[in-house]
């Protein structure tokens, strides 16, 4: 398998919406067991368009329509899983996972564990997260924090079409449960991703994606682009270092510290609602770990505890956007 | 008495422009979605209007509904007023939830109306719930949950069912079946020929009408109400119906063949009961024409209303999380108001 | 061929032998748990032996189950080992789950048992999962998955089935009505005279047999699962049928008089059985008592396994969260094993 | 209403479990829309006898034995609460909340939020967290952080039987949703508990329940006591300040800083998986608000990131204690 770094592979040029949709191609095409399941992903190609055309080239067989029925068919992908299959399941929107979480929270992340490591539970979820678009309160939640919490669950969310092919494929290639948060804001976005169809990132690193020796922006999705325009905002002024974490869990404690045991100061900026959010696990993690190094209080950007309004002047209000990372930074260096 | 009074000559009429008030207001609200006024998401009711106006019109002013994600037909058959839903449409603070809410939450619990449902099946529990007040309550009142077809796959509908029917709790599912759910077909997502056979897992009567004909569906639940007020628990109505456009607007709607839209157009329900009233001397074409002038004045004046209505002001978003003042969201929102504030800490 | 066939003689003795097996097994369990040897609960599957025997004998070998909170039954039925059963129940590492599972969670994976399982009505999307994958990978096996009467007021179950009669999926659903959910009986949860009713609402055969009687569950299972086979899909199965004991050890029964206890256990499953055989000249009296003390000898045997097991080290409850090395798990596992380490913090 | 503090007000003994039962009982009696709701709380008095005999006083009616289905339920109580009605939902294990969670996550939390304000939620939902009784990885979870995570939702955990009291007829008379998270191993606790029928404890307010000037450990549910205990042994040696958060959400950031100035150091002890567990929120909140004040690294005590193990000697091993508590008071004064 390669190695996360991007360095000198060739790569080519797309965006987070084509490296899903590709490495899913790729690693349905490389693997018999993998299938896709969900609600319109094969005919209307998924509502956010990302499954496109997979049905055209792997039939509706493996690329599975689902009736409306998210405890059943997440259930369906547990036992597929638990008995040799390696499913890929869609739910439309992440605040969808309500309804599924009986099958997640005592099925999917436990059954290992009850049954004394004699079973795999080889399944990814794939799922949209975030405000921005005008979807109001029940379609543009940010979950990640709840899934990566809950204990047998592993969880990422890429910021960039690179990670997001790397993750997605060690997703699917790994014999836990995985679920893959993809914010909507950032499927246009686009950056050159490795062409290697064994291009794997190791679930749990985080990437520095630029370094800086003033303060430490650790930064997921959407905030990840809005963190990096910042630091080249603040250049010259403030030598920001800005790292996507990439893996909600497990975390990358030590690119955390180093960091930190360089800069001293720490920004944490994830979409989650602020309270018991990411940001308060990484800040826990740099406490234990680098308490010495810190010069500063911790700064937290994100979603200030509200649901997402409708009205955009509202859900631009309590979107965390590179402005409030930008103050997050004036606050403390 | 029910709101609308189908046995009456007014309440017909009345019925009549109620359907055209949502085709008017859901046809206004797909060409503003489309040219990029409205944001987020609409689901028009268009050709479902038979459905909405048909069951609302059997309810009393005070029972309950819950309704779906395409709500905009169900606000307007329960009597909103389609100013402050096209402001909500718009996010307006004038809108019925303040801006908050938008097409997928319009809500106005004062007139029973419950709220639209981003959720595909949350509204039968909601109902069953409101069910439950009133049987507790002894009042005389019923609640109503409209779903689609593609939600009767959803396991929390027959929780609540079982729940509803157990209990002999006054609600009403009324299954719109408009043959799709999103781009799947309901023999996809089914493996039944009726969604009404969901009744039998419940022991409650099931019942499928012609979606199409206001009468069919207006009878239907008149009757299920009746069983609902006597204390006899619910009822499982399906109307079938379709929508005549795609799911969302913008849908490219490549699951279904022009002429089977074709075949439902002709079927519309708008204008077949109105040549009905027409064919029965109830109503002249005349008639007929200034009733949807004024139609059109009214959504002409509900759009003014939402275009040069407020925005809210963008401090708005922290109220109305809860009814006691909270600490966290107040310091958050002063945190990200004052650009930041104090770097807080503490004394150094 | 079935795991065990009950058109033969030996078959008939086997499926004896095992429905005794789990009433020695359940009421050695039941005591040692009153005698505060085994943690947590247990819920004992005396009274409905029929059920679980008559079902796994028309299964193959390679079929897959899911269980319930009340597996025991369900696992000796398809073939587990009742020593390493008990260890399970007493925590032991050489228990089926190492002692991370118990009572609730006894699983064999390879022996197609999927798991006893705490979550009421869990396991028919599981069971359908597990149909689809044999269904996707044309396999020759089919997937049964046991639940509660009061399972089916879940909707998870109804989603399910949905899922599974749509997609024409090898899963039987069988519901053993025991006529109550804990403390609750059936009439209480559900608004239909027989639970079969459910069936109905997926278009796929309803059935409802005595469950106190192993030939006609056994039946039923065997037609199900040619179905099932020639890919027409699930078949939902209710077996009547009463348990003896509460809902779990300890439970003072106050739902329930005496004498409708006492009516059903003059049907016990076992005994109407053994002495269908003994009338039909199959067993004599000296056998069936024969049997009955080998059977005795098994479970005393498990229980002595069980008893003598060792205990799993403390620090064994790391193991089998992940597949992966989690780094989390290693570091919080080396701080509460260490005594603290060290304050961490970095350097000073 | 009377306030928070017990001095000189009239108490009795009582034990959690009681004095959970009473405040039912009281508040029933005060208000006729309360009504109680849930598996087997009637006929059977609860399965872990918390509703015991109020069925008899109320009747069926306002003890609700309801069918296994949790999503219909708790959707039910949702909805009846926003028609007029001041459900009281038993969930008789917190791992079941899976099954309610669309209910709880998209309609209960965000219902008021959505509809601008123009809807009360007075629904209270009792639960039972915690392992110790060999009930395995289905029925031992402790699940408050993703509840407190979640906007929209109030939740309180009480380690007393006072705080049970104060915090229950608080969540009761509130209208919002609130959930109570009540450990099963501190049922049979006793304690004094004012006899005021309006004796209520404020949401989202701690409580000192021991001062001290060397350490402060901030304890929930079962720890509260076993923190006590610990601060017993250490008396002469180590002053430790021990807090009863009680309110997860809101959370007392005041009463953790003014501590916090006071001793500048700190362990979180909580039976929460530790990864993105309630420790992390008080401890972003200790970063944020006294940083200046600390003095060593923040300790966490809490579940290993594992599921509850049956075995008993496995669950001793994972479940926190009062040595956790010890060591990591030891490791950081
Ligand atoms: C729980 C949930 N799952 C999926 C969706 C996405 N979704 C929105 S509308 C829709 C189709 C609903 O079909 P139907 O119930 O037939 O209603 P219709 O749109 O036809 O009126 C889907 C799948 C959702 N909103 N909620
Ligand atoms: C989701 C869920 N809700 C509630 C419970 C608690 N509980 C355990 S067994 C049981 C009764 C189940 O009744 P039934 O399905 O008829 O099975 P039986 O016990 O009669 O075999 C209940 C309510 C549970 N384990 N899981
Ligand atoms: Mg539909
Ligand atoms: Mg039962």
């Amino acid at each position: 398998m390669a190695s996360a770094g991007l360095e000198a592979e060739a790569t080519e040029t797309m965006t987070v919406r084509e490296a899903i949709r590709e490495t899913l191609r790729e690693e349905m095409a490389r693997d018999e067991d993998v299938f896709l399941m969900g609600e319109d992903i094969a005919t209307m190609g998924g509502v956010l368009d990302v499954t496109g055309d997979l049905h055209e080239q792997f039939g509706k067989d493996r690329v599975r329509d689902t009736p409306i029925g998210e405890s059943g068919f997440m259930g369906a992908a547990t036992g597929a899983a638990a008995t040799g299959s390696r499913p890929v399941v869609e739910i439309m929107f992440s605040d969808f996972l309500g309804v599924a979480m009986e099958q997640v929270m005592n099925q999917m992340a436990k059954m290992r564990y009850m049954f004394g490591g004699k079973t795999e539970m080889p399944v990814t979820v794939r799922t949209t997260e975030g405000g921005g678009m005008g979807a109001a309160s029940q379609h543009s939640g940010t979950v990640h924090s709840w899934i990566a919490h809950f204990p047998g669950l592993m969880a990422v969310a890429p910021g960039t079409p690179a990670a997001a092919k790397g993750l997605l494929k060690s997703a699917i290639r790994s014999d836990d449960p995985v679920f893959f948060f993809e914010n909507k804001m950032i499927y246009e976005q686009s950056g050159e991703v490795p062409v290697d169809e064994d291009f794997t990132i190791p679930l749990g690193e985080a990437h520095v994606e630029r370094e800086g020796s003033d303060v430490t922006v650790i930064a997921t999705q959407r905030l990840v682009g809005e963190s990096l325009s910042v630091a080249d905002e603040l250049e010259g002024d403030t030598d920001v270092e800005v790292i996507d974490l990439r893996s909600l869990y497990p975390l990358d404690t030590d690119t955390i510290v180093e960091s930190l045991e360089k800069t001293g100061r720490l920004v944490v900026a994830d979409e989650s609602p602020l309270s018991y959010g990411t940001h308060a696990e990484v800040v826990a993690r740099a406490v234990e770990n680098a308490f010495y190094s810190l010069d500063a209080p911790i700064q937290r950007v994100g979603v200030p505890d509200t649901h997402m309004p409708f009205s955009p002047s509202l859900e631009r209000e309590v979107l965390p956007d590179g402005a409030e990372v930008r103050d997050a930074i004036e606050r403390i260096v | 008495m029910p709101t609308i009074d189908l046995e009456t000559e007014t309440g017909r009429k009345e019925a009549l422009r109620r359907m055209l008030t949502i085709r008017q207001f859901d046809t206004t609200a797909g060409e503003r979605f489309a040219d990029g006024e409205i944001p987020g998401f609409v689901h028009l009711y268009i050709g479902e209007e038979a459905v909405g106006v048909g069951a609302c019109s059997a309810l009393e002013d005070d029972d309950y509904i819950t309704s779906t994600h395409r709500g905009h037909g169900h606000c307007i058959a329960k009597g909103l007023d389609p100013k402050p839903m096209m402001a909500e449409l718009y996010g307006k603070r004038e809108g019925y939830c303040n801006g908050k809410g938008g097409s997928m939450h319009i809500a106005d619990v004062d007139a029973g109306m419950l709220g639209a449902n981003g959720i595909v099946g949350a509204g039968p529990p909601l109902g069953t719930g409101a069910a439950l007040t009133i049987d507790r309550k002894g009042e005389d009142r019923v609640a109503l949950s409209f779903l689609g077809d593609g939600a009767v796959a959803q396991g929390q509908v027959h929780s609540a069912a079982n729940l509803a029917a157990t209990w002999d709790l006054p609600v009403i599912f009324l299954v719109e079946n408009n043959h799709y759910g999103e781009g799947t077909p309901v023999e996809e997502q089914h493996n039944v020929e009726n969604l009404s056979a969901t009744a039998g897992a419940y022991n409650v009567p099931g019942i499928t009408v012609d979606g199409m004909d206001i009468t069919a569906v207006n009878e239907a639940v008149t009757e299920a109400r009746e069983r609902a007020r006597a204390g006899d628990g619910p009822t499982f109505i399906e109307a079938e119906t379709y929508r005549f456009h795609g799911h969302f607007e913008g849908d490219e709607e490549l699951y279904r063949e022009d002429d089977e839209v074709e075949r439902w157009e002709a079927r519309d329900p708008i204008e077949t009961f109105a040549q009905r009233l027409i064919d029965r001397g109830e109503l002249t074409n005349e008639e007929y024409e200034a009733l949807q002038s004024e139609v059109e004045t009214t959504i002409e004046e509900a759009l003014e209303y939402a275009q040069s209505a407020e925005e809210p002001a963008p401090e708005e978003a922290y109220d109305d999380m809860f009814a006691a003042e909270v600490p966290e969201i107040t310091e958050f929102a002063r945190r990200v108001r004052a650009d930041g504030g104090d770097p807080d800490g503490g004394e150094r």
